[in-house]
């Protein structure tokens, strides 16, 4: 029984059939990712997951849990965060209230009326944060404003983010699009890193197979909205399904 | 002219001064010094005078101006001295009010209750006015007059034709020189009667807040007193401009007089939207179709051109009067200004003209001995021929007139006719009439502040 | 049965004075993304360049008459127009009646003028500013332009009366078959619902058929991309600028015999063409219109005495109600696009 | 001190500082000079430009913090005011029971008003704010006019209950009997300062709500309101609901403003219905938009502008003008009366309008941003010129 268990979902868009009976399995501790080429339903079947999307049919299922019906920030409090695709931080905040924030969201909850404490004298909740930067290395640029930092350090940042509240399972969007060589290494490692040190369960989706392959303990690929395999990096490597998935040759 | 206190010399003069008494001990006095709000210390007294100058009445607030101007002239001894030649009352001499230049300040009122107390505020604080003149609407007249007597001055009101003024709102510091929806009424029904008969059918329009109520219902209480019958009475928001779908059913209502309770912007719209409708052009009862514009106003028929042709009104004033006072006010007006005076202009003047001699009379700018001096006050020479200020609810009591908008005008001020002047014993009522709030309704007693 | 029809016609009526108003400012809010509080001012502005043609027709010389005798007791100044002193009262005299119809030729160039400038010259640099700061310059400039007509026209409304063939009344109901008087309906709100249904097609036919119309819709959906084609789309929002201006102008020009022209006339119509906006949707033109007819139609119905014997009050507030009925139930308005103004 | 760091101390008490000396820093002229038009220093506009900043620092927490731009504040303004003339009319004319109330009531018709318009965001809630406060205007001041007097504004009379009317007890607004609209003044030569109580009674309620203001704006409740406008998808992707977080602070900002509707009250005892018209909504977004949105003074700064303009460019007329112009050669005077005429008296509106264009062209951040460069202009430190950065900068939040 994985800590992630999506059972024969199904998603329409009109006419269109996006997701068809998709079953999913993600163990504990494990960093799984999900390949597929455009349009084959990755990005609806995350949506599903992290509740921006309800599934027509089919049960997803965390730790035991369903996650249908319920909003995104009942879902991240369930211990699901979501690394996006173009990072999405708060742009007018600085960097330390970036990793504040969330901080706060673990400790506090979806809503509380802290209105007349000072951020400045929640000494713990500021000392979890810069902990947290310093692992990143962005401690230096705490106060910077997040809006002006590079594209890389934003992506660093949204991590941060995620990791401070230390999820039991991370959702990768692909984390290293559009990234240099040196950098998607240097992410590859950091990912590593995480999923060792801290034990936390990551789903990727990702289109670089450098970054699957040097990642992920199982893969599914999908297509067409439905799951093809699902298997280790190396039986996947040589599948026929794949090969024909991806570069349309036949078998 | 009114403030030249910044000569060149003066400057220096009041900066030497400055320097001067920076150093001199601090002398705390609290406001009960003086015998009154505002008593005039030094050779000048202060008139306020609260006025629109913004938003939809601005014209009839700038023609306010123009006239209270005019009568700071007059009372100073400057120009041809205007209706002062012909007021009744000699107290004034030409050479301001008890040895005191007369000086004015301005302000806007916005035609909202809030900015005209906040204006008129300023002046009584910042200014210190010994009275306040002025304003064309009724909320704004009755807001301002509350507040003139908290403050204890005294109130000379505009154009302000509600009953309520005079009426369950009336102050014992406040006064009304204009007249009000009952007299208009009173005025407008006989001739009505005379013209259209007394078998009618009324369909009103009402601008549906407190002005609006008050004049329909003196105008349906008038009018089925002589035999007339209100098929509908439909109220219509402050802020409407089209007013097409409030007159489209009154041809098929029966009715066959249209009944316009509307003043300012919304007469002007609802009339021509009515003439646009070819009321009067139809017959019904196998009677034509009528118009009735209760409260006009120059201004109004203006925007309203030619739409106001052959409609009936009643005005409180108007610059076609020919008694002494008239052309002499109409005189001294169009010289200045070049052009007549409208009717709360006149209004404006004559009030300022009566506060002035009200001080003369009294001997001082106490509010209270003022009110005493205006209280039960017969006059004439003003306009509108004997007038009296009655004591009980500070209405003025005179002729009113009945107008009709002009077939063939020759100029543009040309725009309405008299048709009668209605004697003053026609208009008159009980201070305690229940229009007028009844005898629940007192003026309380004079504040005069401090 | 001839109520319901009246009060169809006066919704219509009104509507159409509100799609006009509204359809110039989604065209301004959907090519350029400013929301413009302007926009009411170029309505009055509009009005006022047929009040200005009026008067330039009017113009004229004084003769004295010195058997009548003016307030002052002079003799009086009898003013004749240089057009009927030109061409005679009967041809001159007809030119002045036509004055409103005529005000729209010389209105298109000055209405296209003004929209250019103003877009040239403030809402170009506000493209890329918070909503919040285009609506407190765009307000500022809509009191500027106000303040100005105040002080060279007064305060006070301007009678402006529509040529003499198309005043009074038609009985429509005759024609249908009911009674006499039972539909009367003006003659001149039946022209301008004509003109503005006139000026709808119009601007409907111009987006969609032409190639200028095709680029325009493109940018308004996606305006990056098309501007990456090459296509200089800050120039045809110019142009659009300036046709928003003018159909806004035009709906002025035409009102002026229905309601005499004041200077705040484009601040009564601002708040309620915001409404239409929203309730159609934000970037609609479609929307906008039909929104504006429905909060026409459904104002008109509401003044009813019937209705309003019934819920005192309801004509204040129907637009009102009904502009957050339909948006709690439509979250984009009637026909809104997703993710345009949410942010 | 108060549990603010020294940069906000030191805000704070310049705010006191300046709340405590107004009468004599708004009053610089000598009282008959021709410059005293433009002292501000009288009991009513010191308290207006007070109760203002209140309204605009309220609203300044919803619109400067969450980006929520709401165009029907102005109703709970009324609501507040209508509340404590009630309880003159009913209880007695102490301002201690209506004030409460008028907190407790427009709080609740904001949780009413919020909690529907917050269904939607951007334009399409600004629209849903605004009919709300029409509908309340347009009510008011017609068919409710049983609860509010309508046209002329709910008042008291002399027949009104007032149950706990004392014999001896002053017959205008007070607090214990200190009544709002008693001044002193202190005459100092040519100059002279009004001490009011009303005033008084405002400016410490200002500090009270400027000091709130302050805590909120630090708090983790004030960094999830700027997240709020900043970033929504990734709030809710961080666990947070954007909102209760919104609704709180549109009720917050709608406390405030039905505190300066009391206010309002409290000082001159009539509530007008026009104070409820989108006329009045507007006002306070120019306000806060003017002096800067999301900084803690500029609200403040743009409530006094705004105010200062009505109350003293207004009573500018031609014969003011001419007093000022009277020592320069007749035909020179008439030229500059001529020239300054339009701007002023009747043209006041004309002048607020250029300065409103003036003051968002060039300075985006509003009157904050204006003070800012000052000060990097006096202080001489070395400007840091960053071209890109401008024109998306939104003002600084928490200055």
């Amino acid at each position: 029984m994985g800590i992630l268990e999506v059972k024969g979902v199904g998603k329409r868009f009109g006419g269109l059939q996006a997701l068809g009976d998709v079953n999913l399995s993600v163990e504990e501790n494990s960093v799984h990712a999900i390949i597929g080429p455009n349009g084959a339903g990755k990005s609806t079947l995350l949506n599903c997951l992290v509740g921006k999307l309800i599934p027509d049919t089919g049960s997803v299922m965390f730790e035991g849990q369903s996650v249908l019906g319920r909003k995104p920030h009942e879902i991240n409090q369930m211990g699901i965060s979501r690394v996006f695709q173009t990072p999405e931080i708060f742009g007018d905040l600085s960097v330390l209230e970036n990793v504040l924030i969330p901080c706060f969201a673990k400790r506090d909850g979806s809503f509380r009326m802290h209105a007349f404490e000072s951020v400045s004298r929640e000494g713990e909740m500021v000392d979890k944060a810069m902990a947290m930067l310093e692992d990143v290395n962005m401690a230096d640029k705490k106060d910077m404003n997040s809006a002006s930092m590079s594209r890389g350090d934003k992506r660093r940042l949204e991590m941060a983010m995620c990791l401070v509240q230390e999820p039991k399972l991370l959702l990768l969007d692909e984390p290293t699009a559009g990234m240099a060589r040196a950098d998607t290494n240097n992410t590859i490692d950091l990912l590593k890193e995480i999923n060792e040190k801290r034990a936390i369960t990551m789903a990727i989706i990702e289109h670089d197979m450098h970054v699957v392959f040097s990642l992920a303990e199982r893969i599914t690929v999908l297509a067409q909205g439905t799951p093809l395999v699902e298997d280790t990096p190396e039986n996947i490597k040589g599948h026929p399904k794949v090969r024909e998935a991806y570069l349309g040759e036949s078998a | 002219m009114s403030k030249s206190t910044l000569t060149r010399r003066g400057v220096l003069k009041t900066g030497a001064v400055a320097g001067a008494t920076l150093a001199t001990p601090t002398i705390f006095t609290a406001g009960s010094a003086a015998a009154y709000t505002n008593e005039p210390t030094g050779s000048t007294v202060k008139f306020g005078f609260n006025v629109p100058q913004t938003g939809p009445y601005a014209e009839e607030g700038l023609d306010e101006l123009r006239a209270q101007e005019l009568a700071i002239e007059h009372i100073n001894g400057m120009g041809d001295g205007g209706a002062l030649n012909t007021f009744t009352s000699k107290a004034l001499g030409g050479d301001g009010v008890l040895g005191k230049k007369v000086e004015f300040v301005t302000g806007d009122t916005q035609t909202k209750s809030d900015a005209a107390r906040a204006s008129a505020k300023s002046m009584i604080e910042k200014d210190g006015v010994v009275m306040i003149n002025g304003g064309s609407s009724s909320g704004v007249a009755i807001a301002v007059q509350g507040l003139c007597q908290e403050a204890g001055i005294i109130f000379m009101a505009g154009l302000t034709h509600s009953n309520d003024t005079t009426g369950k709102d009336r102050k014992a510091n406040g006064f009304r020189h204009f007249f009000n929806a009952y007299m208009s009424a009173a005025a407008l029904a006989p001739v009505l009667n005379k013209e259209y008969g007394s078998d009618r059918r009324a369909y009103h329009l009402t601008a549906d807040y407190t002005w609006g109520w008050s004049q329909q219902e003196s105008i349906a209480a008038a009018t089925e007193a002589m035999g007339w019958q209100t098929v509908n009475n439909v109220l219509t928001p402050l802020a409407a401009t089209d007013f097409s779908s409030y007159i489209a059913p009154v041809l098929n209502s029966g009715a066959d007089v249209l009944v316009l309770n509307h003043y300012g912007g919304n007469m002007v719209n609802s009339l021509t939207n009515a003439i646009q409708f070819g009321l009067r052009d139809k017959q019904v009862n196998g009677k034509n179709f009528e118009i009735v514009v209760p409260l006009y106003s120059e201004l109004m028929a203006a925007g309203a051109g030619e739409n106001i042709k052959g409609v009936y009104g009643s005005m409180n004033w108007n610059w076609q009067l020919t008694d002494e006072g008239t052309k002499a006010f109409v005189q001294s007006f169009g010289q200045k200004y070049g052009r007549p005076p409208s009717n709360s202009a006149q209004t404006c003047y004559a009030q300022t003209i009566l506060y002035a001699d009200a001080a003369a009379r009294a001997g001082s700018f106490n509010p209270c001995a003022i009110a005493e001096a205006l209280e039960g006050f017969e006059f004439d020479g003003l306009g509108n021929g004997p007038t009296l200020y009655r004591a009980d609810d500070h209405q003025c009591f005179k002729d009113v007139l009945v107008m009709k908008g002009r077939d063939n005008p020759t100029s543009q001020y040309d725009t309405l006719e008299l048709v009668e002047k209605t004697p003053v014993a026609q208009v008159t009522y009980d201070a305690n009439h229940a229009m007028f709030g009844g005898d629940a309704a007192t003026l309380g007693t004079c504040n005069a502040g401090a | 049965m001839d109520a319901i029809l009246l009060q169809t016609l006066n919704g219509l009526d009104k509507g159409s004075a509100y799609a006009l108003i509204a359809l110039g400012l989604t065209l301004i809010f959907g090519t350029l993304g400013v929301v413009n509080f302007a926009h009411g001012a170029l309505f009055m502005i509009g009005a006022f360049c047929a009040v200005t043609v009026s008067r330039i027709l009017n113009l004229s010389y004084e003769t004295v008459d010195p058997t009548k005798t003016d307030f002052l007791g002079n003799p009086l100044k009898v003013k004749t127009p240089y057009l009927e002193g030109w061409f005679g009262p009967e041809f001159g005299g007809a030119l002045i009646d036509w004055s409103v119809p005529l005000a729209i030729i010389f209105a298109i160039p000055i209405m296209v003028f003004v929209g250019f400038a103003m877009e040239r010259g403030l809402i170009k640099h506000f493209y890329k500013r918070p909503h919040a700061d285009q609506i407190l310059v765009t307000f500022g400039l809509a009191i500027v332009l106000q303040e100005v007509v105040k002080y060279f026209y007064g305060a006070n409304p301007i009678p402006t009366p529509a040529p003499d063939a198309l005043k009074g009344s038609a009985d429509l109901g005759v024609l249908i078959g009911l009674d006499p008087n039972a539909v009367i309906y003006p003659v001149w709100r039946l022209v301008y619902f004509g003109f503005a249904a006139l000026i709808v097609g119009a601007v409907f036919a111009f987006l969609q058929f032409t190639t200028f119309g095709m680029v325009v819709r493109a940018g308004m959906a996606d305006r990056e991309t098309v501007g990456l084609l090459g296509i200089n789309i800050d120039r045809r929002f110019t142009i659009m600028f300036g046709i928003a201006a003018a159909v806004a102008g035009l709906a002025g020009v035409m009102y002026t015999p229905i309601n005499s022209p004041n200077y705040h006339m484009g601040m009564d119509f601002l708040v309620l063409s915001f409404v239409v906006v929203v309730v159609g949707g934000m970037g609609s033109l479609p929307g906008a219109v039909l929104a504006g007819f429905l909060l026409g139609i459904l104002e008109s119905f509401a003044s009813m005495n019937e209705v309003k014997s019934i819920l005192p009050g309801i004509d204040q507030i129907i637009i009102y109600m009904v502009a957050i009925i339909i948006l709690l139930t439509r979250p984009r308005g009637l026909m809104g696009r997703k993710g345009v103004m949410e942010d | 001190m108060l549990g603010l760091n020294k940069k906000d101390t030191s805000l704070l008490l310049i705010v006191a500082g300046l709340a405590l000396f107004a009468p004599f820093l708004l009053n610089p002229f000598p009282a008959d000079s021709g410059l005293a038009q433009f002292n501000a220093g009288y009991p009513d506009l010191m308290q207006r430009f007070v109760i203002f900043g209140i309204f605009a620092i309220g609203f300044n927490i919803l619109f400067g913090l969450t980006g929520y731009l709401s165009f029907g504040h102005a109703a709970f303004l009324g609501v507040g005011s209508y509340c404590v003339v009630w309880m003159y009319k009913l209880v007695d004319y102490n301002v201690i029971w209506g004030l409460p109330l008028a907190i407790v009531v427009s709080a609740l018709f904001s949780l009413l008003i919020g909690f529907v318009s917050l269904r939607r965001s951007g334009i399409y809630f600004s629209i849903l704010t605004l009919a709300f406060a029409q509908m309340s205007f347009n009510l008011a001041y017609s068919v409710l006019t049983p609860i509010t007097n309508g046209e002329t504004g709910l008042q008291v009379y002399s027949n009104d209950p007032q149950v706990l009317l004392g014999a001896t007890e002053p017959n205008a607004p007070h607090l214990f009997g200190i009544v709002m609209n008693q001044s002193k003044t202190l005459s100092m030569g040519a100059w002279e300062f009004t001490f009011n109580n009303g005033y008084y009674f405002c400016a410490v309620i200002l500090m009270v709500v400027f000091y709130l203001a302050i805590r909120i704006f630090r708090s983790p409740f004030g960094m999830m309101l700027r997240a709020v406008k900043t970033n929504q998808t990734r709030m809710n992707y961080t666990g947070l609901s954007p909102r209760p977080y919104t609704l709180a602070a549109f009720v917050i900002s709608g406390m405030y403003a039905g505190l300066a509707g009391g206010l309002m009250a409290a000082m001159d005892p009539l509530a007008g219905a026009e104070r409820m018209q989108w006329t009045a909504s507007g006002e306070v977004v120019l306000m806060t938009i003017l002096g800067g949105a999301g900084t803690l003074l500029g609200p403040v700064l743009g409530a006094g502008f705004i105010k200062y303009f009505e109350n003293i460019f207004s009573k500018i007329n031609d014969g003011v003008l001419h007093s000022w112009f009277s020592f320069l050669p007749d035909g020179m005077e008439n030229l500059l009366v001529g020239i300054v005429h339009p701007f002023v008296g009747k043209g006041w509106h004309l002048t607020l309008g250029l300065l409103f264009m003036a003051v968002v062209i060039f300075l985006p951040g509003g009157l904050m941003e204006g003070g800012e460069r000052l000060k990097k202009r006096f202080s001489k430190t070395p400007e840091v010129k960053d071209p890109e950065h401008r024109p998306e900068d939104k003002p600084h939040v928490a200055e």
